[in-house]
């Protein structure tokens, strides 16, 4: 079903937890369709510096989730809005069709912390 | 140390029962007949699809020539219900069901809303019962037929099928009932439950896949679903699948025979995984009913985690669970049945299905017990529904 | 001496090939899992049905994703017309097919008729072809399917597919072919052959029971037949019949790659029985098209003499054949095939089909030419319809 | 499918051919249904002295017929009219009920017969 990195990724899962005076927060999904992203930002000199992750859903919500903030750490904030979910899926090696959702998840949810942290510097 | 294997699926599939396949092998080999052929060949397999025919028939309680031999569970539930629903369209064409039936009715039934049937989908309480009273209610003077499940695939609750039997005779409208996951785990008699229809499966008592059971009470009005080559009486086309029909057979009598056994071991095994459950975990729901469930199903709720993380989790320590997740099934909804007891979407999708059989032992419980709370602690620690007070306490 | 047991009645089933069946028996025994499920045990399964479903696609030069599997031959059949028929209503009612289809597609027809279907049976010629003129001029603009079978299962005849599939393109009308005969028999290639639809067999071509397969060619307007759990990507629902399914590719396969060998091996047995039987025996008459034939597919008429007697008295001497005989179905008409070809109802019911098969050699053939003069002498002898005259010479 | 009985007198049947200077003459059935059942009869004081049967027609019809006519032979022609369908199944140890109608064509057959000798005896 899942191929080898994403069961890696859901196993070991990176940049798991919270970031008690994150610079950015974004929680996206709804416990609706059974999955909830959110992602904690810090954010130095427009990079981020650290990033983590709480997500509730499935096995590739969560590896989607993990790969994403791999993928965006040390990035500039303009280089992780560039990210797209096919970037996510691609890094994973792909993921099942029904299942693909899921990395538009992680898309919106490092969106929604960068806008989170635009608007908290912005004030 | 070598990896364990542990199958706590039974209620999606079980393995085929040696005794079985032992019957079976010969219809797969040498004794290849067609049972419609005249000639020796084909005389031998009439001979066997004759007594796989009788032993069902013993085992529901009924004549063996009410019996008919289908696909699958789902092809005897399509057949119950839109071959009553289109033989008696000028009677009627409202349909009583529940909420909680299984996909197999429930889509049969969506499909003859869009020919033009009505049909009522009946609530159930908060343990997945259906109410008798609602059943009665329903009934109009349109009312062709009522299908009520026996017992539930994901969350065992057992349905008053006895009485709603009653009503259906007291009221003259047909009685379908979906007992796939009844069977073999409780007592099944078509003249004392009052049932006109009933549906067996083959895989899910130690069968073999790919062949299930209509029981058609004589005199019921049904249409064919199937035509063609007159096999089954004219009512069942298709050249007759011999092994499984001789394997569905033996299963159903090793089923009724080893029926008050089963149901014990079962029944210990279910407490004792359930009693565990509640002990080491916190924050769990046990889905059903606590008693008027089937004796080899246990339901529960995780809060804070997604049913297909868990399972692959489980999976990934050897343990064959299924889940009420919609993640599983690749839709968004998760368990329609879930839904009607009552639960929310993120509980829901948090349940988890362990449903045993023969093959199960105490030491598999054991090793559920031992690896499932560390799986649910973990995924809740990655779960953001989940906060961990600093007293280590748990709370939401 | 050890009684003898010849099996010429490949066209009513065909035993399991033993790599079928070795193929088969993992999924019988230990790899039990039900493919929906996502743990181990169902992956393992999944993957399986996945293979199979492969084989099968090369075998018809079709997409994976146009591979459908039922519980039959006749399931598929049913299918394929009753679903194209019902999601294409709105488009028009008319459905055409020809007077000697297999059961499985003619009261499926009769079915739809009753449910306001409009429907053309073609006439055949005296060998049992479909002109395809006669398709084209059917056609009208309410018409929504053409279903021709491949080959006759009685008297082997090869219909034109590819030109009728030509017409149904250029009309713009869904074509379906029942090829359960032909499949193992006749190279198969959906684009080839312009089909929309295509319908196969499992037990046929020394695959199990219970199992056939539809194609499907992408974006073709069908309804479900079987509703349920969402198998077969939501086409058609049913826990899948894995060992069978996997049986069914493995079949596919081996008919495939074989088919050129067996083919001529075929051709020569039948030619041999063919020849024989003319040889030996004076007034039979071979039925089907002298080359346009099913290689396997040897049918005679013996006059003056009834085919269930013929049947019985060559099982008696271990030979296992079958006829078209009314007696046989214990209806009265004899094979619908048989009069649609012009045969008058005494000859018709005199008719005896063999059709060989791999487990055939040419020792069963001259055991059958040996045995089969003096039965036929002997039930002439009982008959009324037989005078001997003086001569010796035969007279009717 | 047939039980021993029929299957012996399929196999063996009694009384099989014609009798050239037959005192009556009987012929039931249609080669379209299948079965086509001739009996002559030879009658002497009334008494069935020889009886022999031709039939086109399935194993039970030719069962039927051979049944038959070890029944009425050596019997008064009064008795060989009170045969009846139900004493030939009952005879031969019962048949298929598709086949009843076999057991029916050997009734009429006789009869059949006896009216041709009561009508030839008549002029
Ligand atoms: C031409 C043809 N179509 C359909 C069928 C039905 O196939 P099945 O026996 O798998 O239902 C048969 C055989 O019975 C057949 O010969
Ligand atoms: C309650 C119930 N009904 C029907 C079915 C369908 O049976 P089958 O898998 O044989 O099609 C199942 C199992 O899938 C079931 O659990």
């Amino acid at each position: 079903m899942y191929n080898e990195t994403v069961m890696e990724h859901f196993t070991n899962p990176r940049n798991v937890g919270e970031i008690e005076d994150a610079d950015g927060v974004g929680e996206v999904g709804s416990p609706q369709c059974g999955d909830i992203m959110k992602i904690f930002l810090k954010v130095e000199d427009n990079i981020i510096k650290d990033i983590k992750f709480k997500t509730f859903g499935c096995a590739s919500a969560i590896a989607s989730s993990s790969i994403m903030t791999e993928m965006v750490k040390g990035r500039t904030i303009e280089e992780a809005l560039a990210l797209t979910n096919k970037d996510v899926v691609d890094a994973l090696g792909g993921l099942p069709p029904a299942k693909v959702h899921c990395s538009v998840l992680a898309e919106q949810a490092i969106r929604a912390a960068i806008e989170d942290y635009r608007a908290k510097r912005g004030k | 140390m070598e990896k364990r294997r542990i199958y706590v699926d039974n209620s999606a599939t079980t393995p085929i029962h040696p005794q079985v396949l032992e019957e079976m092998m010969p219809y797969l080999t040498e004794s290849y007949g067609n049972p419609s052929s005249i000639h020796f060949f084909g005389r031998e397999a009439r001979k066997a699809m004759d007594k796989a025919r009788e032993r069902v028939a013993l085992g529901l309680g009924a004549k063996t020539e009410e019996i008919y031999f289908t696909g699958s569970g789902t092809e005897a539930d399509n057949w119950a219900v839109k071959g009553v629903a289109f033989a008696n369209k000028k009677k009627g064409n409202h349909i009583i069901t529940t909420k909680i039936e299984h996909h197999a009715i429930l889509h049969t039934c969506e499909y003859l809303e869009k020919q033009g049937f009505d049909v009522t989908y009946l609530d159930v309480d908060e343990y997945g019962l259906v109410n008798p009273d609602d059943v009665e209610n329903a009934i109009n003077d349109r009312t062709i037929l009522i299908s009520v499940m026996f017992a539930n695939n994901e969350i065992g609750t057992i349905q008053p099928i006895e009485e709603i039997g009653k009503i259906a005779k007291k009221r003259a409208v047909y009685f379908h009932t979906d007992a796939v996951q009844a069977m073999g785990n409780v007592d099944i008699n078509v003249d004392k439950l009052g049932v006109d229809l009933l549906s067996i499966s083959g895989h899910k008592i130690m069968g073999p896949k790919g062949i299930g059971a209509l029981y058609v009470r004589k005199g019921t009005r049904i249409d064919n679903l199937i035509h063609g080559g007159a096999q089954e009486r004219k009512r069942r086309s298709g050249t007759e699948n011999v092994a499984a029909v001789v394997g569905m057979g033996k299963a159903v009598q090793l089923a009724v025979e080893n029926l008050d056994q089963h149901v014990r071991k079962m029944t210990s095994l279910r407490d004792a995984l359930i009693d565990g459950i509640k002990e080491r975990i916190p924050h769990v729901r046990l889905n059903g009913h606590p008693s008027q469930r089937l004796a080899n199903n246990v339901n529960f709720s995780f809060e804070f985690v997604e049913g297909e993380a868990l399972l692959l989790s489980l999976d990934m320590e050897g343990i064959a669970a299924s889940s009420g997740s919609a993640c599983t099934s690749g839709s968004l909804d998760p368990s329609h049945v879930l839904l009607a007891i009552g639960l929310s979407h993120e509980t829901a999708h948090g349940s988890l299905r362990m449903s045993l059989g023969e093959i199960n032992t105490r030491e598999d419980i054991d090793y559920i017990l031992d690896k499932l709370p560390a799986i649910v602690e973990k995924l809740r620690a990655l779960s953001p529904l989940f906060k961990q007070c600093e007293g280590g306490k748990v709370s939401v």
